[in-house]
C-alpha cells in the first residue's frame, strides 16, 4: 500500500524532474531538430562497406548478442566476450573487429578514433548506427562474469580515484548534487537517479562543436581537463569507468544517441 | 527547488532499485591505491605537457584517497602545515592588477595536454565560483567569493591568507577540492598576484 | 526522446527515402536568387530596409517558439508560424549578430506560413520574427538568452 | 562533415504534410579560424527550395547565421501519401545538392 503511494507519487514527479534543469526546454527542441540522423546513415553505410586488408564489411561483428545482431547490442554493453575473455565496451568490441574481420591493423583503425566537425571519426558514425538499435531498450550492461564484477570494481574505485597535476576525482565534479561548472549541470554519475538519464543518451550530438561524442571520447576529455595524461582508447580504465556507468544507470530504457551541450 | 518532495521520493525510489553498494565511495586501502596506479601506468600514456609522472600520488593525494577525503585531525595537520610551509609568499604589496585577475579567472586553459607548454593565462575560477557579479556564468562547486575584499579588507594578514590559498588550497583544508593552483605549475606568482588583487581590490567588480 | 518523436521515426520507417543526390547547378543558378542588401547589412535597421520591412507593425498573430535560455548559443532552434491571413513570407532575425538577418522563406500556394530552423546566436539577443501579409509588415520578437557552459578549455 | 549525405521524410500530419529535411554542409561564417590559426572562408547555403510534385512551394534565401549541418522543417497544405517532395539547396560556392521522396 505505502509502495503503490510511493510508486504513484514517484511517477507523478517524472514532469518535475523533467524540468528541473531550467535548459530543458532547449534540449527537448534542439533534440527535435538535431541532425543526429545522417551520423547514423554515415554508420550504417560504414558498417557495409569493404575494407580493410580482408575486404570484408563488419556486417558479420559480434557485439554481443551474435554475429551481425545490432538490435539491442549496445544497451548490452561493455560486457565480458568469450572470445577475447576481456570486458569490452562498444569501441574496443568495433576495433576488434576492425582488426579480425577486415584484418586491420590496431595503430591502422586507431590512428583517428575522435574526429571533428568538418571530419568524423568512423567510430563516431558507427557509434551513432549502432546505439540507434537499442533505443527503447533498457541498459543492461553484462553484471554476472567475473571479469565483468572486477571491472564495475576497478571502475567504482577510478571514479572515486584523486590524482594528477590538479588532484581531481570524476567525483570532484560529478559527486555533489545540485552543483554546475559554468552553467552547466553536474550529474553525479554515481547516482542512479542521475546517471540514468544520462547514459541513457551517449553517445550524443555535441551542438557546441557540431560533432558527434563518444563514450571513449567523453572519458578522454575528461581526464584531459583533470589535467592527467591521456588515456589509451579503448583501455580497461576506460571501459571499466564505462561499465561502471553504465551499471550505475542499469533499467533505464536507452534514448538515444541524443544531443550534448 | 531540488529537494522538493516529489523528488525525494524518486530518489528513494531509484535507490531502492540499485544494489546498495551503488553511490557510495567505496573503502580503498594503500594496496588498492598501489594497484590503481599500477593500471593507470599501463593504461594512459604522456601527450603535450602531461607527463606520467602525474599518475604519481603524493603525500596529500594518498591521504584523501585513503580517507574519502576525511582523514583524521592527526594525519590531515602536520600534512597541512608542511604544504603551508612550503608556499613561497612574495615579499610585500600582493594586490595586484584586478583587471588581468579577471582574465585569468575567466579562462579554463592551463596545464592540459592540449595547451602549449609552459604557464597560460587560465585560473578557471569562474568555472566553480562566484566572483564579479557582473558575471552570471558561474560554477557552484566552490563557495561564492562575491564581495570577498568587501567584507574582509585589505590587510596583509588577508592578502596573505587569498594568496596561499590560491597558491596551494591543500594548507588550509588538506582534502580541499581546489586545485593547488601555483604548486601544480598552473599559475605563476604575477598571476596569482592579480587574482588576490580581483578577490581584495576595493574597485575590482567582485567587491562593488 | 519525445513521444511525439519516436512515433514519427516509427511512422518513417517504413519510408525508403530515394536519395537523388546529383547535382543540378545550372538550373537552380538561374532560379535562385539572394537578397545581397538584407543578409550583408551589419544593423537591423538597415536589414529591415534591404527587406523592405521598415514599418512593420507588431502582431501577436506571429508565433515564435524558441527556447527562452539557450545551453548553447551554436544551435538556438526557432519555429515560426503566421497565422495572418494571406501570409506570403516570414523572416528571421537575430538582433546581436554580426550580420542579423538569417533566413527569409516565401511560401507559395500549396505551403503553410511556417518554418523551424536553428541559428546561431553570438549573445542574448531578441529573435524578431517578420511576416509579409496582404501587402503590409508584421513584427513580432522574442528574447533568448544565451549562457557559457564547460570548463572552458 | 564537409560534404555528405542528405535525408529528408515526409510524413502526414493534421491536414498538412511536415517536411523535415537534413542537409550536411559546414556554414562557414568567415570568422572562425582553425586549429592552424587561418579564417576558414564563408561557406554557406544561400537558397532551399520546396517542391511538391515539381511545383515550388517554399523558396528560402539563407545566411550564415543558421546553424552547421541545417536541419528545416516545411508544412505543405493536405499533400496525399505518394506525393513527390523534392528539395535542393544551393551554397555561395556553387555547390548543391537535392534530395527527392514521396510522402509517407
Amino acid at each position: 500500500m505505502t509502495f503503490k503511494l510511493g510508486l504513484v507519487l514517484a511517477l507523478a514527479a517524472a514532469p518535475a524532474l523533467a524540468q528541473q534543469s531550467p535548459y530543458a526546454e532547449y534540449q527537448r527542441m534542439a533534440l527535435e531538430n538535431a541532425p543526429v540522423e545522417l551520423f547514423e546513415l554515415g554508420g550504417e553505410e560504414l558498417w557495409k562497406k569493404r575494407q580493410g586488408p580482408k575486404n570484408a564489411s563488419l556486417e558479420r561483428c559480434d557485439l554481443g548478442q551474435g554475429p551481425g545482431v545490432l538490435k539491442g547490442a549496445y544497451a548490452g554493453l561493455p560486457r565480458h566476450f568469450a572470445d577475447t575473455d576481456r570486458v569490452m565496451d562498444l569501441e574496443a568490441r568495433l576495433l576488434h573487429c576492425m582488426t579480425t574481420l577486415q584484418g586491420r591493423s590496431r595503430q591502422e583503425a586507431t590512428k583517428r578514433v575522435f574526429g571533428n566537425a568538418d571530419r568524423p571519426s568512423e567510430m563516431e558514425y558507427l557509434s551513432a548506427y549502432v546505439a540507434r538499435q537499442s533505443n527503447g531498450m533498457k541498459i543492461a550492461p553484462g553484471r554476472t562474469h567475473p571479469k565483468e564484477q572486477e571491472a564495475y570494481d576497478l571502475g567504482r574505485k577510478l571514479f572515486f580515484h584523486r590524482a594528477g597535476a590538479w588532484d581531481f576525482s570524476c567525483a570532484s565534479c560529478h559527486g555533489e548534487e545540485g552543483k554546475r561548472i559554468r552553467m552547466s549541470d553536474l550529474p553525479v554519475l554515481s547516482n542512479p537517479q542521475f546517471a540514468r538519464p544520462l547514459m541513457a543518451t551517449w553517445p550524443a550530438y555535441r551542438v557546441s562543436t557540431s560533432s558527434f561524442v563518444t563514450l571513449q571520447w567523453r572519458m578522454n576529455d575528461c581526464y584531459r581537463q583533470m589535467r592527467m595524461p591521456e588515456p589509451t582508447f579503448g583501455s580497461d580504465t576506460t571501459i571499466a569507468l564505462i561499465a561502471y556507468m553504465m551499471a550505475t544507470a542499469a533499467g533505464e530504457p536507452y534514448r538515444g544517441p541524443a544531443i550534448k551541450r | 527547488m531540488r529537494h522538493s518532495l516529489p523528488l525525494c521520493f524518486a530518489a528513494m525510489l531509484a535507490a531502492c532499485a540499485a544494489p546498495a553498494t551503488i553511490g557510495e565511495r567505496p573503502e580503498v586501502t594503500t594496496g588498492d591505491l598501489d594497484r590503481i596506479t599500477a593500471v593507470l601506468k599501463r593504461d594512459f600514456h604522456e601527450r603535450g605537457q602531461a607527463k606520467m609522472d602525474r599518475i604519481e600520488l603524493d603525500a596529500v593525494q594518498r591521504l584523501c584517497n585513503l580517507h574519502s577525503d576525511n582523514p583524521p585531525e592527526a594525519l590531515a595537520k602536520p600534512l597541512e602545515q608542511a604544504q603551508f610551509k612550503a608556499i613561497p609568499f612574495p615579499e610585500g604589496n600582493l594586490i595586484g592588477d584586478w583587471k588581468r585577475g579577471e582574465r585569468v579567472a575567466q579562462s579554463g586553459r592551463g596545464s592540459m595536454w592540449s595547451d602549449k607548454p609552459g604557464v597560460q593565462d587560465g585560473g578557471s575560477c569562474y568555472n566553480c565560483h562566484q566572483l564579479s557579479p557582473r558575471e552570471p556564468a558561474h560554477g557552484t562547486l566552490g563557495p561564492s567569493l562575491a564581495g570577498f575584499g568587501k567584507l574582509r579588507g585589505t590587510s596583509a594578514e588577508m592578502q596573505k591568507y587569498a594568496y596561499g590559498r590560491i597558491y596551494n588550497s591543500k594548507a588550509y583544508n588538506v582534502c580541499s577540492q581546489m586545485p593547488r593552483l601555483g604548486h601544480a605549475g598552473t599559475l605563476n606568482e604575477q598571476q596569482i598576484k592579480d587574482l588576490v588583487g580581483l578577490l581584495l581590490d576595493p574597485a575590482s567588480p567582485v567587491n562593488q | 526522446m519525445s513521444q511525439q518523436r519516436r512515433q514519427f521515426l516509427q511512422r518513417t520507417g517504413i519510408l525508403a527515402a530515394g536519395i537523388v543526390a546529383g547535382l543540378c547547378k545550372p538550373l537552380l543558378a538561374l532560379a535562385a536568387t539572394w537578397n545581397k542588401d538584407a543578409f550583408g547589412a551589419k544593423t537591423v535597421a538597415d536589414a529591415l530596409k534591404g527587406l523592405g520591412a521598415m514599418g512593420a507593425v507588431p502582431s501577436t498573430a506571429i508565433v515564435i517558439e524558441a527556447p527562452q535560455i539557450a545551453e548553447n548559443g551554436a544551435v538556438v532552434p526557432v519555429e515560426v508560424t503566421s497565422n495572418l491571413p494571406g501570409t506570403t513570407s516570414m523572416a528571421v532575425l537575430v538582433e546581436k549578430n554580426p550580420f542579423p538577418l538569417a533566413g527569409k522563406f516565401d511560401f507559395r500556394e500549396g505551403a503553410l506560413p511556417y518554418a523551424k530552423l536553428n541559428v546561431k546566436m553570438g549573445e542574448t539577443a531578441d529573435l524578431r520574427v517578420i511576416a509579409w501579409a496582404g501587402g503590409k509588415t508584421f513584427v513580432a520578437t522574442k528574447e533568448v538568452k544565451v549562457t557559457i557552459g564547460g570548463c572552458g578549455g | 562533415m564537409a560534404a555528405g549525405p542528405m535525408r529528408m521524410r515526409a510524413t502526414q500530419g493534421a491536414g498538412f504534410t511536415d517536411v523535415r529535411v537534413l542537409m550536411t554542409h559546414p556554414m562557414e561564417t568567415g570568422q572562425r579560424k582553425d586549429a592552424d590559426g587561418k579564417i576558414v572562408p564563408l561557406h554557406f547555403i544561400q537558397n532551399v527550395t520546396v517542391k511538391l510534385n515539381g511545383k515550388v512551394v517554399v523558396e528560402a534565401e539563407t545566411s550564415q547565421a543558421v546553424s552547421r549541418n541545417p536541419v528545416f522543417s516545411f508544412r505543405i497544405k493536405g499533400g496525399a501519401k505518394g506525393d513527390k517532395i523534392e528539395v535542393s539547396w544551393l551554397d555561395n560556392k556553387g555547390e548543391s545538392t537535392s534530395i527527392e521522396s514521396a510522402v509517407a
